[in-house]
């Protein structure tokens, strides 16, 4: 068996008082999309900000695709193939839609102040790289029409697809989304899901938080379930979805 | 001992008169995220109205106790520093509230120059001395000196702080502040008039900054018209030691900032073998400051921003 | 039936350079929960921030209770009976949970009055009974939404608008807050509700709009809405 | 109007050719055409250095968005650099090879030592966010002035509140910059000679900020501006970046303040108080914060408006009242304040800002106005 691209164990996390993560720990294999559902406050974003660099826990292990990141910066994570979205969107706003995009390249890009200054063939050729690709990307997540519009001025929408192109941009192996379709309605939903299969199709893992079961279970190929910072449940979507733990902390009446 | 116990009693009243002057800051900053640079000349046209006030009365022949007359001056200057707040941030502030946080900034650094200008037009450019209307009574305290006017300000001080904690934590009117605070646009929903609140905030820190220019002047005994400039910084990095936008913060700030800078001062000399002297006081603030910050990154009763990823 | 509650006539909202409604009409009878659906962007919920003054109108007249709203300042709303549960709960953190309801009743004075309103609110929520003490901002998010309903109820609303109750939330705090949301529609509240949940929002109301890009292409009774082909493939998601 | 013109290649090279003409017969136009001519170009110099400032400080405040109310401690440092180097001051005890250092190395000496003092105090407050770093910030420029107003005891390093006199003029290119020059049938004076040396340095610093605004590590910087914890989660590495913006920005101030120390030929802490370090702010701010053409604007405006009134004021009060009946001075600063009020009311994007930002702001006007 194939190690997975990514494991953490006995993962804890506490702020003051609060026991925000408490053991956990989950495997993720190369290729699957891998779900994360559970009542609010459960630790999930937590969990997502442990995961990105953005916190760091108390104990447990977490290696990614061969590099050691326990409690490492949040640009190691990156540079190790780790990128995210988040749940209340954070863009540039006051940056144009592709400029982003080419931020989000940072982390692969080397130049530095003398380049910047002297503009020598080689910052050149690399400038010009970063611009391109970031067309690419805006095309590839469908907003390429808006690549110069400042990011505050875009649609929900389109600030969703805006956020995923900029974490594409730092080359990921694993893609991070917290709550992508919060907003959204059912047809728009259902053109973020095609997205999300597109960008695995193409060789990226997903790790997805979301509250709409139905697109989970459509979606996911394995979902782990948080409950008061524990793993209460994890596995295919029909075994989670009639887990009696998960339809008591979460779910409520099983779905139909 | 006695010495310690002196420099304890500086710091003390020096700090408790810092304390209210950052109430101010923090009351603002807490409110609309703004750093109101002019507070510091509101303490001091205080301090300058009622020392004109007093010697105006005087001038008259008016024959009052030495308290009364000081009371009549504050009770000229406090309405004047309260109408002076509710007019710069009527005039200054509320046109740019939905403008980045730069520019409200300039324009509050505008004010203040303003008002030191206007201060030394009308004020001419040298100390103010205050009027010797107090009776010098010292008290001997385990071998240190207090005066009346000392004690004085320092129950005044207290008092007025526990008026204001009352009023925030108590009233109807301190929750809507609160309530502003976190979320005017919200707070508008339920029905709070934000413009009013606002306008209360500047005039409630107004009228404690005068009470605390009068205290400067009093207890040094002169006036000056570019004293707003240092005792505002003073009391802003207290302020922003105890945790902007905290009450208690404001106190505890502006007590400490007292008695390090007293202390400090004091020992200083002592502590670095003569290398650094009693002139470096006013490094000591900021020392500290940085050192506390460094720690404590949102200040000693800030809230801990846990930012939210 | 006498005359409704709230009458809107060809309102038009522009907002950040763009015309966000386009000239809409809306009314809302005396008891009744109407939902107001649509894709993002379609200018839901700018139409309740309009009717809550948040936003001035470009144009068009809103009538609540008979009276035109256009001279009210934004504070004033509440008085009149109109109040809004934002969008993202906007409960005010740094202040307890009791604080955060007596915020609900700013514009009142009826001592006893609003004493008798916080047992009913903690009766409807006994959670936040529990953690009446406790600062708004340790909520979790299915709890801030009750309070933000409750803080509603405190200024004892004519017309309640809520927007997004079920945004974020785990689907068995959805149900509950829906639960609530039918128990005051039964006690005579009258509702506007805006939801991305089409078909929960649908299954709870009594009436529908639905609006794209700045207008109301559809008004139908919620039944008929759910029963509409286009609905369901557009909003409903099957 | 109508600037398409000026976006064309043709354009370009007419309006670079036109303003560079402007810039080197000025300082003629101004010694020819009034009385206290000489003043004037000293004025002119001085708003150059301070050009230099403000763009030093718009990285820091305009770019990666760090309040810093301290920045004038730069300047100070980069001055003091020079006045000690290049005085008779210090010699005595300083190693002969380090007297008087050729001029582009003491340049290159005060960028550095005011960079590294950049660091010092970036270092500390990384973790600080908006106002608790401007208060630091301003905390750490009253340190350093204090500090120069009392290392003259136990040894005497700074002189004290006195200062350094008899600093050095820049030799450079054969020219020593403290005596005039006769060249092509005219006299360079001092202040003609600066004009030419502080305007080329000028000039690089502006080709260099530009370099720097549209590359990989200016991204970064206004990605940190816009929102921290987004930068971070793309993988910038907000320390360095941080560090880096400090380090350059003290540099500018570095760089300028060498130039200052030996233009005046004399330095004191009282040059480097804090009202100053506000002045480069409000210049900043006032010209149109991150846009270089604006920060220029506000730099000249904020440094030679006062100059103007003080040549205006007395005539005006005497010709009105036949005395002087208020104070010039504090008039004129008063007349400064209000000033500065009225153009933030009225534009509190700033001057001249870039459209993109122009535009932000407008849809806030929108927001307010509903």
């Amino acid at each position: 068996m194939s190690t997975p691209l990514l494991q953490i164990q006995g993962i804890h996390k506490r702020f003051g008082g609060l026991h925000a993560l408490n053991d956990v720990g989950l495997s993720i294999n190369a290729g699957e999309i891998y779900g994360l559902i559970g009542p609010n406050g459960a630790g999930k974003t937590t969990l997502f900000n442990v995961l990105t660099g953005l916190y760091q826990p108390d104990e447990g292990r977490f290696t990614f695709d061969g590099h050691d990141l326990f409690r490492k910066k949040p640009y190691v994570v990156v540079r190790s193939g780790i990128a995210r979205t988040f749940q209340n969107i954070r863009l540039f706003a006051n940056m144009t839609a592709l400029e982003n995009v080419m931020v989000g390249q940072h982390v692969r890009t080397h130049s530095g102040v003398i380049g910047a200054i002297f503009r020598h063939p080689k910052a050149r050729a690399e400038e010009a790289a970063i611009r391109t690709h970031a067309l690419e990307l805006l095309e590839y997540v469908g907003i390429a029409k808006r690549r110069d519009e400042l990011a505050r001025n875009l649609s929900y929408g389109d600030q969703r697809r805006l956020e995923i192109a900029r974490a594409l941009a730092t080359r990921p192996r694993l893609l991070a989304l917290d709550e992508p379709a919060a907003g959204m309605n059912p047809s728009e939903t259902e053109g973020l899901k095609k997205l999300m299969q597109k960008i695995r199709d193409d060789g990226v893992t997903i790790l997805l938080i979301e509250h709409d079961v139905k697109l989970m279970m459509g979606l996911c190929d394995r979902i782990a379930v948080l409950d008061y910072g524990k793993k209460i449940a994890e596995g295919r979507p029909e075994q989670v979805k009639n887990d009696p733990r998960v339809i008591e902390a979460y779910l409520g009446v099983a779905p139909e | 001992m006695d010495i310690f116990i002196q420099q304890l009693i500086n710091g003390l009243i020096v700090g408790s008169i810092y304390a209210l002057i950052a109430l101010g800051y923090t009351m603002v900053y807490g409110i609309m995220q703004l750093i109101n640079f002019a507070h510091g000349e509101i303490v001091m046209i205080g301090a300058m109205v009622t020392i004109t006030c007093i010697n105006l009365l005087l001038g008259l022949g008016v024959q009052l106790p030495g308290p009364l007359l000081l009371l009549a001056g504050l009770l000229m200057a406090i309405p004047v520093s309260m109408l002076l707040g509710f007019t710069i941030e009527r005039v200054a502030y509320r046109p740019l509230r939905r403008a980045p946080r730069l520019a409200p900034l300039i324009t509050a650094i505008g004010v203040s120059i303003v008002l030191q200008q206007l201060a030394m037009l009308i004020w001419g450019r040298n100390y103010r001395p205050f009027p010797a209307i107090l009776p010098t009574v010292v008290h001997d305290f385990y071998g240190a000196a207090i005066t009346d006017l000392q004690i004085a300000i320092f129950i005044l001080a207290f008092l007025l702080m526990g008026g204001l904690f009352f009023l925030i934590e108590r009233t109807k009117l301190g929750r809507a502040m609160r309530a502003t605070s976190q979320n005017p646009d919200v707070a508008g929903l339920m029905g709070v008039n934000i413009n009013t609140v606002i306008s209360m905030t500047f005039v409630i820190g107004s009228a404690l900054g005068a009470v605390a220019g009068v205290m400067v002047a009093a207890n040094y005994d002169q006036a000056h018209a570019y004293m707003g400039f240092m005792i505002g910084l003073k009391a802003f990095t207290a302020a922003v030691l105890g945790g902007i936008g905290n009450l208690a913060g404001a106190v505890v700030g502006g007590i400490l900032l007292g008695l390090i800078e007293s202390l400090g001062s004091g020992y200083l000399g002592d502590l670095t073998g003569g290398f650094l002297g009693s002139h470096y006081k006013d490094i000591f603030a900021f020392v500290v400051l940085i050192a506390v910050l460094i720690f404590r990154p949102s200040g000693l009763m800030g809230e801990r921003v846990a930012e939210r990823a | 039936m006498s005359e409704a509650l709230l009458q809107v006539k060809d309102l038009k909202v522009a907002y950040g350079g763009i015309h966000a409604v386009k000239g809409i009409d809306l009314e809302i009878g005396h008891g009744e929960l109407v939902a107001l659906i649509g894709a993002n962007g379609a200018g839901k919920t700018t139409t309740l921030k309009t009717l809550v003054g948040m936003i001035k109108p470009a144009g068009g007249e809103i009538l609540f209770d008979g009276q035109p709203t256009a001279r009210l300042a934004s504070y004033q709303y509440v008085g009149r009976g109109l109040v809004l549960v934002p969008e993202g709960r906007g409960v005010f953190p740094r202040l307890t949970v009791a604080e955060n309801l007596l915020m609900g009743a700013h514009v009142r004075n009826d001592k006893p009055g609003i004493a008798h309103d916080i047992e009913r609110v903690y009766h409807l929520f006994p959670r936040l009974k529990e953690r009446q003490a406790q600062l708004a901002g340790t909520l979790s998010g299915g709890e801030q939404q009750m309070l933000a309903i409750g803080r509603a109820i405190m200024s004892r609303p004519k017309l309640l608008l809520l927007d997004e109750p079920s945004m974020g939330l785990a689907p068995i705090i959805v149900q509950k807050i829906f639960e609530i949301i039918r128990m005051i529609a039964a006690e005579g509240v009258t509702m506007l509700l805006v939801e991305q949940n089409a078909k929960l929002a649908l299954e709870t109301a009594n009436r529908g709009y639905v609006m794209e890009s700045g207008r109301i292409t559809l008004a139908d009774s919620a039944a008929n809405l759910l029963a509409n082909e286009a609905i369901q493939k557009a909003y409903l998601g099957e | 109007m109508n600037f398409a013109f000026l976006q064309t290649p043709r354009g370009k090279l007419i309006t670079y050719a036109i303003l560079g003409i402007v810039l080197a017969v000025l300082p003629w136009v101004l010694t020819g055409g009034f009385e206290n001519g000489k003043a004037w170009v000293r004025a002119v110099d001085f708003a150059l250095l301070y050009i230099m400032l403000a763009l030093g400080l718009n990285i820091v405040v305009g770019y990666a968005g760090l309040l810093d109310l301290g920045y004038i401690a730069f300047y100070a440092v980069g001055a003091y650099c020079y006045a000690l180097l290049n005085s008779p001051h210090l010699q005595a005890m300083l190693p002969y090879w380090a007297h008087n250092p050729p001029f582009l190395l003491m340049l290159l000496v005060a960028a550095f030592t005011a960079g590294v003092f950049g660091l010092l105090l970036g270092t500390p407050v990384l973790k600080l966010r908006g106002d608790y770093l401007a208060i630091v910030t301003l905390g750490f420029g009253e340190i350093i002035r204090i500090f120069m107003n009392n290392l003259d005891r136990p040894i005497n390093i700074t002189n004290g509140p006195q200062g350094i006199n008899n600093i050095e003029r820049v030799h450079f290119l054969g020219i020593d910059f403290g005596r005039p020059v006769q060249w092509l049938g005219l006299t360079f004076d001092m202040v003609h000679l600066y004009y030419y040396l502080i305007l080329a340095f000028c000039v690089l610093i502006i080709f260099v900020t530009l370099r720097l605004q549209h590359s990989r590590i200016g991204r970064a910087w206004v990605a940190l501006r816009e929102d921290e914890i987004a930068a971070n989660a793309m993988g910038i590495n907000i320390r360095n970046v941080k560090l880096l913006a400090f380090a350059m920005g003290a540099s500018f101030g570095g760089v300028s303040g060498a130039l200052f120390a030996s233009f005046q030929g004399f330095v004191s802490p009282e040059s480097f108080v804090l009202m100053e370090s506000i002045m480069v702010l409000c210049m900043v701010v006032l010209g149109g914060m991150g846009h270089i053409p604006g920060v220029i604007l506000g730099a000249i405006i904020v440094s030679i408006t006062p100059e103007i009134l003080r040549d205006v004021i007395n005539p005006m009060q005497e010709a009105a009242f036949g005395k002087r009946v208020l104070d010039p001075e504090n008039l004129r600063m008063l007349i400064f304040g209000l000033a500065m009020i009225a153009i933030m009311l009225v534009r509190p994007e700033g001057l001249w800002p870039s459209k993109r930002r122009a535009r932000e702001f407008h849809e806030h006007d929108e927001e307010a106005r509903a």
